[in-house]
């Protein structure tokens, strides 16, 4: 019986030579005669540890790294096959700390699982949910998910089922799922996990979309900063199609649904959804204003639930174990829970997903560990590019969608980017506006030139140049963004600016008290 | 004026109308359109012609000529 | 200006009616409508810039942001809809902020030149500006901006200048949403967002200069180059396009008597502010100089013109009339009207041939375009007219075009045509030729049915075959609205074997499933609408087509409600209402038989006169009886028969044959060639009246400048009359429209009154139909019962053969105009400049033609050559030209068969064969000799495009008057030796150039166009307008057409000395044109030149060559001077001149020629040959200037242009002879 | 050349013209093969599928992902975003320009490697981030900075 070996597949992993491990561990076990079975798994999201090796053995799966490829014959020669004691070794996987205090829902099967495998897929509970939802009206499906609380994951957190309701109830010859996976925000990589990791709830979680609307296209619009995404999704839904979980007769129901990638090409206002759909449509990705909404008049015009990759890869736990499984976890609003993505300067970066209402300061110490230059961490900031930075008195804040808004900052896709106290916050409210210049459409006036104006005070007031006025400036062009841009875009660039503004004013020249 | 120039002219409103099942309205109908569109000149040129043999006149036509010349002049 | 309110977005039709309050006002509107649009409607005023209510809102500027009561944030009001009980507020504090935040951020990024801007005072950004209090840009203007972006000069009606762009789309949108073109988009994204068009320019791009992009514009980013020139209009008139048979509605925007631009009006009923290149730009040639103003009489068509008083014209032109009537008979005369003249014009006309001549010998040009459709739609739907507003194709699912090219020919409407097609609606299209509506952008025929020219009725039978057979007819229609006798006739003849797809598909060339699925589509895919041009009537059964489309639109139920119908699509502005008013020989108007007694009593007793009751001759029969000798005069009003008529040679035969034929018309037209009388005419900018449209719209034509020849038109033909002794008392061309309303029942409420208030109106309009009739037939046809006809499909007579193997068609082009009359005086000719024969590639193969090839097409009626464009736009063994250049002589291959109904002529099908040839056909030469001679023969001949036009054929001067290349080559004769020989010269170029100060053109030089930056800033130097080459900024060379502009950037400082200097200064220093500081004063061709016809001998000009030297006292003395010689024609020096300067010494010359009289003879200059110099040759009316040394370019075109023989290189035994060499013999 | 490339944009063209939303599919597929986007392709793809040029002028313009023109032989992207600005990627871009002795969006005197910015690759828990014609590397420091120029180079 062949031994099982995992490596990850995983970009991240692959980032720091996975494919170079796997391939000694090939040629390694063909030289000692050893009879390997190597599968490409997901990440398990324990990115310091990478590239983590894990073999199957009668305990379990035991785990070893971070494994360089210089590291693979002393593996051998100390037995690892068999799980034995290495430097490397963490031992079970299972009983790895960092793994064991999550809550893993959306990410049960990543890292486990081979991504593309639809036997291991189904071993794994795959394809539950769609069972349950093929024998469910579109109206029972859309309430399930209603009841769960699942709220849009792409930073809105807009209620899911709201949304799908409004689809299932707009008449139209044709109806479309989109996921939204133009996951652009620095500090964020759930969506490329799930993808890369455990395509096929993603698939599943289509598929269940497209029952209770009433949809049978679906088109995954993938940012093209992603190419190893696009191969495992390409063969997921290769595989799902052969294995009839894809098509015109979805496990001999008689319903279809068909699935298709499409590559997005480097343009981050691109993941807002209205701009998205234009960019499906093979124009120019401008942000269309609401209403209509894409619910009534999305791609082509047709009614078209666009959801996130994380929202639609949660339906199908919902669909499996029911709304109220989901719904008892969370706090307050914020339902189930929240895929975290651990990055920047932190010691162990990597995927927490836990039910909301863990604070940051969990996450980043218990979980990150600290920073990694070993200095105290001065800043955090959540929520992708569009976040605002919070300072350590507000870390203990829980993650909840409301609790953050409380304090004028976003959870957004649930990016978490610490900085240490080297950290100048005049730079990165520069920066903000920067890369909201880079990545504007140019549609809205505040936007198209209201960023490049930000970085231009901003130099201003890193030179001292007249320096209240272009201070008051900075405040004046910040709130003519937040009121008068036409998407979010334009819209909360002023979160990280004036966050960073008014919780580090020494940074900008500013005593503290001058700040707000 | 050349009176090869009538005769198509007159052939080929001869060849719309004679398409109708009844021909003696046919015949009817090719007068009243010369009647009503030519002018008096050229329609007298034509019952002439029509006269004197009706050389290269289609046959319709120039019986309908003959049979309703009292209209046309 | 604009005297239209703006509500910013579209206005919505919902039956549900929505209330809201917005600042405290209560306002109800229709559910849908935006915030924005329902503050205007309540007298609100919000900011805005990209919303504007021909576009659909956009949401980008956010200036027109609001709050409501209840909501989060701050919605743009032109995004939001309107809902039941919102409160809104458009001003508070808080959005004041906002709008300033915004404003402030537009402004660190746009010129801060208001004053000197074109736009100032017609800005919407100033006004925004203003209008938010804006009253500091603390960005500072050093940030990154697009300030120093190039402006594109290349549209030769309008500029773009992206420095003033404020990045709103409107322009983008107006391309895609209105025109349907998208030839703009946003390049790039974010800051660096910028219209573009994907291409070098304007110009290169797929910009068909709608100007619906300039008129969207908010700034003066897009701006017509007219208000450049002349700043912002004054005050505007609304009128009536006199181009194509849309008949949009324009707004002439004037400055006293100058138009400074043309816009749409946005209450045009048929245009609703939309227009196209033509319509919005081309009306140059009402005020061009080719206009003859004066009338002028001659005995023969061979003799010069003599100018004569109005009095003298009119009176010549009746006792012509009056002699010929006495010898000849009554109808021995007779008159043409046009399309392009007023309803009141044709009125008038046709009542001076029936009621003062006597006689029914009148016609109109659409006897060669539309003449089967009255035929047609008359005999079965009972109404000579189309059936359906443009507006109805919104409602229409199947859209069925049939030989018409609406992009090209009726561009508005084909805008409007192809909103509804991207709406979703189908398309067929029956064309021989892929017309742009096959496939374009974001249109796409759903079957385009390619059929052979010719076989329209085989189509028609074939596709009634399958709609009779698969029992598509709507049977309770044609049972309840149709004679049912005529039906089942037409039915049993459509359910014929040999009419079916199968057994025409091959006749046709079209697939017969194609041909079934089109009538399936037609007859079953909802509201199906037809519309048809000249591809339907142009044909030897143009009328039986006509018919063919009434019976199938009938059998399906297709007429009678918005969205369907049977829709002509009138070529001329004024089609249908030449034709209402009775301008065909056995019509009055309204449509009556000449012959009905009723009629003929009602217009015997309002007239006065006995009428004949009597058919009279029709266009084609004037002209055969002209030939046969019994018809002698011809009053022929705007209309030009020789080059829109086909077998051109035989429309000259009858005109020569003819002993008076009175022309009027703004120009001396081909017709005029062959005329005796001319009376000129007025444009329409210059008279009143009414044009009626392809609707049936009559709308209202009015005057805004006076008319340069003194007359309307209807005062001419009025005066006319009374010269011929029946007073017509009008005084106003509404007094005309008042007696056509009481005469004719159709037109009965029609008046201006009327038409000032509703702005236009479609007959019928009468006490049943106060403001007239959108959609006819509605509950019954006009005629009672619809009648069938049966169609049979008779090939044409014009067969190929192997002489003549292929099948020559004709269709027109979007920039020009039927004859190119008007639109060849205007910059229209950059895309247009000469006819072009497109051929297929495999016949083009065949023949071995190349792109661009001269190509001999020959047909049996003649031949003419033209340029070959390679394309498979055509399908083989077809091939295709436009006709809008007389020289083209497109009419001189096209035939004399005609449709058997109205003598239509079959211009869509001759058949031809083309060859590679090298020079132009004979009939081409021998036109242009005769041309020019025609236009010599006019006093005063500002001939300038006739003359152009007349030789721009001719490869040795086909280029434009101006080049911008340093030298040219260019065909000429040397004389060497006794022998002459043809050969290859070059010639160096001079070019008017301008220097142009800070924005103001200082003085005009010409000079070769190399080094132009060199030349600049050393005159800058010289003149002492610098003192250092530091003080010149930057220097921009602008090439336009009229010459090169130096745009310099100098210090603020040097310009205010020099605007200073210019003011005090009487004269200009500086050697450049005399008096010219512009580029349009710089290059004139001599005005009212008379060259004389002497010919001279080639011994003289040699014997002079000889002779002159010992005669420069000054220069053997000195060696340093030029002199001018006179030579009479036996080669003896009697005069000359001398000067340091050569034209000087030309001036001294010509002064004491003209003290000491006129001796004929020409004139030897010793120096080189300038433009000027020829300039000042042809002013003195000197037929010959020889020159010692090398002319320039632009010398020897001008000389080509005026008639001026010019030598050059003449020295001892040769000369080369540059221009007109048949004066040397 | 330039006949090769543009049978493969027809090839391209064909393959796509009955795909809805055809435009972004056919760029991508164009760039794959050819490298770029040629504006020479503008003007059949706006035949193909009925758009203008203008539009595609304007699509290729508005991403950022695709090119008008050759790049080199190899693209270098280095990530420009905020985790990767906390792990110190500014003094990465620092060193790779003078290495490479060219800007962002030029391309090294050799012809060898295309140095563009990137805003995220999802590699922010291993930043700073770089990719090498679409293989993405985490953790760059110098040392493995100069080793992917060099691998560049000589492959």
């Amino acid at each position: 019986m062949a031994i099982k070996i995992y490596v990850p597949r995983d970009s991240s992993a692959l980032s720091l030579g996975a494919n170079k491990v796997a391939a000694n561990i090939q040629a390694e076990a063909v030289k000692r005669g050893i009879e390997i079975n190597l599968v490409r798994n997901g990440s398990r999201g324990l990115f310091w540890l990478e590239t983590m090796v894990e073999v199957a053995t009668s305990k379990g799966r035991v785990a070893y790294g971070p494994v360089m490829p210089k590291d693979v014959a002393s593996l051998f020669d100390a037995d690892f096959i068999n799980g034995e004691a290495h430097l490397l070794n963490l031992g079970l996987t299972d009983e790895i700390e960092w793994l064991k205090k999550q809550e893993r829902l959306t990410f049960a099967r990543v890292g486990i699982t081979d991504p593309v495998s639809l036997e291991d897929y189904v071993a794994h509970d795959g394809y539950k949910g769609l069972k349950n939802a093929l024998a469910m009206s579109g109206a029972e499906i859309v309430k399930e998910v209603t009841d769960s609380g699942l709220r849009g994951r792409g930073g809105a957190a807009f209620p899911t089922g709201i949304k799908w309701n409004t689809v299932l109830n707009a008449p139209a010859d044709q109806k479309y799922i989109v996921c939204n996976a133009d996951e652009g925000d620095s500090g964020t990589y759930s969506d490329r996990m799930i993808m890369e990791g455990d395509p096929l709830v993603l698939v599943e979680g289509m598929t269940i979309a497209g029952l209770a609307v009433g949809a049978t296209q679906g088109y995954i619009y993938l940012r093209s900063e992603y190419p190893d995404a696009l191969v495992t999704l390409n063969e997921a839904i290769a595989n799902a199609y052969q294995a009839g979980y894809l098509g015109d007769d979805i496990c001999g129901s008689g319903k279809q649904f068909h699935l298709e990638v499409r590559r997005a090409a480097g343009a981050y206002v691109c993941g807002e959804e209205t701009s998205l759909l234009e960019s499906l449509e093979g124009k120019r990705g401008l942000v269309r204003f609401k209403p209509p909404l894409p619910a009534i008049e999305g791609l082509f015009g047709k009614p078209t639930v666009v959801n996130n990759v994380i929202s639609l890869a949660t339906v199908p736990i919902v669909l499996d174990k029911g709304g109220q499984f989901y719904q008892d976890f969370g706090m307050g609003r914020s339902r189930g829970t929240l895929p975290i993505q651990l990055a920047g300067n932190i010691k162990q970066c990597g995927l927490v997903e836990k039910a909301f209402g863990v604070t940051l300061r969990e996450l980043l110490y218990d979980f990150g560990g600290g920073s990694a230059s070993g200095k105290p961490i001065r800043a955090v900031q959540v929520g992708g590019p569009l976040g605002a930075y919070l300072p350590e008195s507000q870390f203990d804040t829980p993650l909840d969608y409301e609790k953050f808004s409380e304090i004028w900052a976003v959870l957004g896709h649930g990016g978490i980017v610490a900085f240490d106290d080297t950290v100048d916050m005049a730079k990165m409210a520069r920066y903000a506006f920067e890369f909201c210049a880079v990545e504007s459409c140019g549609k809205c006036t505040p936007c198209r030139i209201g960023s490049t104006r930000g970085v231009e005070v901003m130099d201003k007031i890193i030179a001292k140049e007249d320096h209240a006025k272009n201070i008051t400036l900075v405040r004046d062009l910040s709130d003519t963004m937040l009121n008068g841009s036409l998407c979010a875009l334009g819209g909360m660039t002023p979160y990280p600016v004036l966050s960073a503004m008014n919780h580090f004013p020494e940074d900008f020249g500013l005593e503290k008290g001058q700040a707000a | 004026m050349n009176v090869e120039q009538l005769i198509t002219m007159a052939n080929q409103i001869g060849t719309f109308f004679k398409s109708s099942p009844d021909q003696e309205q046919a015949k009817k109908d090719i007068v009243m359109h010369l009647k009503r569109f030519w002018a008096l000149s050229m329609r007298l040129q034509l019952i002439e012609h029509a006269q004197q043999e009706g050389k290269g006149l289609e046959p319709i036509v120039k019986e309908a000529i003959i049979q309703h010349q009292a209209l046309l002049a | 200006m604009s005297k239209y309110t703006d509500f910013g977005t579209p206005a919505k039709t919902s039956a549900h009616q929505i209330t809201l309050e917005i600042d405290g006002t209560q306002i109800t509107v229709a559910e849908g409508t935006s915030i924005m649009h329902a503050a205007m409607v309540g007298g609100v005023t919000v900011p805005k810039l990209c919303a504007t209510d021909s576009l659909d809102p956009y949401g980008s500027c956010r200036l027109c942001l609001v709050e409501i009561e209840g909501r989060r944030g701050y919605p743009a009001s032109c995004t939001t809809p309107v809902a039941e009980g919102i409160k809104v507020k458009t001003q508070t504090p808080k959005l004041a902020d906002i709008r300033r935040g915004v404003m402030e951020l537009y402004i660190s990024d746009h010129p801060l030149d208001c004053l000197t801007c074109a736009t100032n005072g017609d800005c919407e950004l100033q006004d925004m500006a203003g209008a938010v209090g804006l009253r500091e840009v603390r960005y500072g203007y050093d940030g990154e901006n697009h300030l120093k972006a190039e402006k594109d000069t290349s549209n030769p009606y309008f500029q773009f200048d992206p420095s003033k762009c404020i990045v709103c789309s409107r322009c983008v949108r107006a391309c895609e949403e209105v025109q349907g073109t998208y030839a703009l988009t946003i390049q790039g994204r974010g800051f660096e967002s910028k219209v573009a068009s994907g291409t070098e320019n304007f110009l290169e791009s797929e910009c068909v200069s709608c100007g619906a992009c300039v008129q969207a514009c908010p700034t003066a980013t897009l701006i017509e180059k007219s208000v450049v020139q002349h700043g912002v209009p004054e005050h505007s008139v609304t009128t009536t396009c006199a181009y194509c048979g849309v008949g949009c509605s324009f707004d002439a925007e004037m400055k006293g008597e100058q138009v400074v631009r043309m816009v749409p009006s946005k209450n045009g009923g048929a245009n609703h502010g939309h227009s196209c290149v033509k319509g919005r730009f081309a009306w140059g040639y009402a005020t061009h100089q080719d206009r003859i103003t004066t009338p002028m009489i001659r005995k023969s068509i061979h003799d010069a013109w003599t100018e004569v008083s109005w009095d003298e014209a009119i009176n010549y032109a009746a006792s012509e009339i009056t002699r010929i009537q006495a010898k000849y008979g009554k109808e021995a005369v007779g008159g043409i009207t046009s399309s392009r003249c007023t309803n009141e014009e044709v009125y008038v006309t046709q009542k001076l041939v029936r009621a003062v001549l006597g006689t029914n010998n009148v016609d109109t040009c659409a006897r060669v375009c539309h003449s089967p459709t009255g035929y047609g739609l008359k005999q079965t739907l009972g109404e000579s007219a189309g059936t359906q507003t443009f507006d109805s194709v919104m409602h229409s699912d199947v859209i069925f075009v049939i030989g018409a090219n609406p992009t090209d020919g009726h561009p508005v409407f084909a805008s409007q045509m192809k909103r509804r097609l991207r709406e979703g609606a189908k398309l067929i299209v029956a064309d021989p030729r892929q017309i742009d509506l096959v496939s374009s952008t974001h249109v796409k025929a759903d079957y385009h049915l390619k059929l052979r020219p010719g076989t329209n009725v085989a189509l028609i039978s074939a596709m009634s075959h399958v709609i009779v057979t698969e029992g598509l007819v709507n049977e309770a229609f044609v049972k309840e609205r149709c004679e049912i006798d005529s039906f089942e006739a037409w039915r049993d003849f459509a359910a014929k074997q040999e009419n079916s797809p199968e057994a025409l598909s091959e006749a046709l060339g079209v697939p017969a499933e194609d041909l079934r699925a089109a009538a399936r589509l037609y007859a079953t895919g909802g509201n199906a609408a037809i519309y048809y041009g000249l591809g339907v009537t142009e044909h030897s059964q143009g009328s039986t087509m006509v018919m063919g489309i009434a019976n199938l639109s009938m059998a399906t139920a297709n007429v009678g409600r918005e969205g369907v119908g049977v829709n002509p699509l009138r070529g001329q502005n004024n089609v249908q209402g030449s034709c209402d008013m009775g301008s065909m020989p056995h019509e009055y108007p309204g449509y009556r038989h000449v012959s009905d007694d009723a009629t003929h009593a009602l217009f015997e007793t309002a007239w006065g006169r006995p009428l004949s009751k009597e058919p009279g001759l029709r266009i084609p029969n004037m002209l055969d009886e002209a030939i046969s000798g019994s018809f002698k005069a011809l009053y022929c009003v705007g209309e030009d028969i020789v080059q829109s008529d086909p077998n051109t040679q035989h429309v000259t035969h009858g005109l020569e044959s003819m002993e008076c034929v009175i022309v009027q018309d703004l120009f001396l037209n081909e017709t005029a060639m062959y005329a005796h009388v001319f009376f000129p005419g007025a444009s329409f900018l210059e008279k009143s009246g009414t044009f009626t449209n392809a609707e049936r719209r009559i709308s209202p034509v009015r005057r805004v400048m006076t008319p340069k020849n003194g007359y309307e038109d209807w005062e001419v033909t009025a005066k006319l009359a009374n010269a011929l002794g029946y007073p017509m008392h009008y005084s106003h061309a509404s007094d005309i429209l008042d007696e056509i309303a009481a005469l004719t029942p159709t037109f009965k409420g029609v008046s201006f009154k009327k038409l000032d208030e509703l702005g236009s109106v479609q007959w019928p309009c009468d006490d049943a139909n106060p403001s007239g009739t959108p959609t006819m037939h509605i509950d019954e046809f006009v005629r009672g019962k619809g009648k069938f006809f049966i169609t049979e499909y008779v090939p044409t007579t014009e067969k190929v053969n192997a002489k003549y193997p292929l099948i020559l068609t004709t269709g027109r082009i979007l920039s020009q105009y039927n004859v190119g009359a008007q639109t060849r005086r205007t910059q229209n000719v950059t895309w247009h400049t000469e006819d072009i024969i497109e051929i297929h590639p495999h016949d083009a193969e065949d023949r071995g033609i190349k792109d661009g090839d001269w190509v001999g097409i020959s047909s049996r009626a003649g031949e003419t050559v033209l340029h070959a464009k390679i394309t498979e736009r055509v399908q083989p063994g077809v091939v295709y030209t436009t006709f809008h250049h007389p020289e083209s002589g497109a009419n001189v291959i096209t035939t004399d068969i005609s449709d058997w109904a109205t003598n239509c002529p079959e211009f869509k099908v001759t058949a031809v064969q083309l060859t590679k040839v090298t020079q132009l056909s004979e009939w081409q030469r021998e036109y242009k000799v005769f041309s020019q001679e025609q236009i010599g023969f006019v006093q005063h001949p500002k001939n300038e495009v006739n003359a152009k036009s007349a030789c721009i054929l001719m490869p040795d001067v086909k280029q434009p008057l101006i080049t911008q290349t340093g030298s040219s080559r260019l065909m000429v004769q040397k004389w060497q030796a006794d022998e002459l020989k043809s050969l290859e010269d070059c010639v160096a170029e001079e070019v008017p150039v301008a220097m142009i100060y800070n924005g103001i053109s200082h003085a005009v030089m010409l000079a070769t166009p190399l080094d132009l930056e060199d030349f600049a800033l050393g005159f800058s130097l010289a003149e002492g307008i610098l003192n250092s080459p530091k003080e010149l900024y930057g220097i921009e060379v602008v090439q336009q057409a009229s010459g090169i502009e130096l745009k310099m950037d100098i210090a603020s400082g040097r310009f205010s000395q020099l605007k200073n200097r210019r003011r005090s200064m009487t004269g200009r220093t500086g050697c450049g044109l005399c008096g010219a500081e512009s580029l349009e004063q710089a290059l004139r061709l001599p005005d009212g030149v008379n060259i004389s016809k002497d010919v001279f001998d080639k011994a003289a000009l040699l014997k002079a060559l000889k002779n002159a030297a010992s005669q420069q006292v000054l220069q053997s003395e000195t060696g340093a001077t030029h002199a001018s010689f006179w030579v009479n024609p036996n080669g003896d020096v009697t005069m000359v001149r001398e000067d340091v300067g050569r034209h000087n010494a030309l001036d001294k010359l010509l002064g004491a020629r003209a003290q000491q009289g006129t001796e004929a003879g020409f004139v030897l200059t010793t120096s080189r040959a300038s433009y000027e110099m020829v300039q000042k040759v042809a002013v003195a009316g000197v037929a010959m200037l020889v020159a010692i040394s090398a002319p320039t370019g632009l010398a020897v075109r001008v000389a080509e242009q005026c008639g001026v023989t010019l030598v050059g290189f003449a020295r001892f035994e040769q000369f080369v002879v540059y221009t007109h060499p048949e004066r040397l013999v | 050349m330039v006949e090769e490339i543009l049978v493969s944009i027809e090839k391209h063209i064909q393959a796509h013209i009955n795909v809805p939303g055809a435009l972004m599919p056919l760029l991508h597929a164009i760039q794959d093969d050819v490298g770029y986007v040629p504006e020479s392709s503008y003007s059949p793809i706006a035949k193909a599928l009925n758009l203008s040029v203008a539009e595609i002028h304007g699509v290729v313009t508005f991403y950022h992902h695709f090119r008008t023109h050759a790049p080199g032989k190899h693209i270098l992207q280095i990530c420009r975003a905020e985790s990767c600005q906390a792990m110190g990627s500014e003094a990465l871009e620092i060193y790779v320009k003078k290495t490479l002795g060219v800007d962002y969006h030029q391309t090294t005197s050799d012809g060898a490697i295309t140095l563009e910015p990137i805003y995220c690759l999802g590699n922010c828990a291993c930043s700073p981030a770089a990719s090498i014609d679409d293989q993405v590397c985490g953790r760059v420091d110098i040392d493995r900075v100069n080793e992917i120029i060099a691998e560049a180079r000589a492959a």
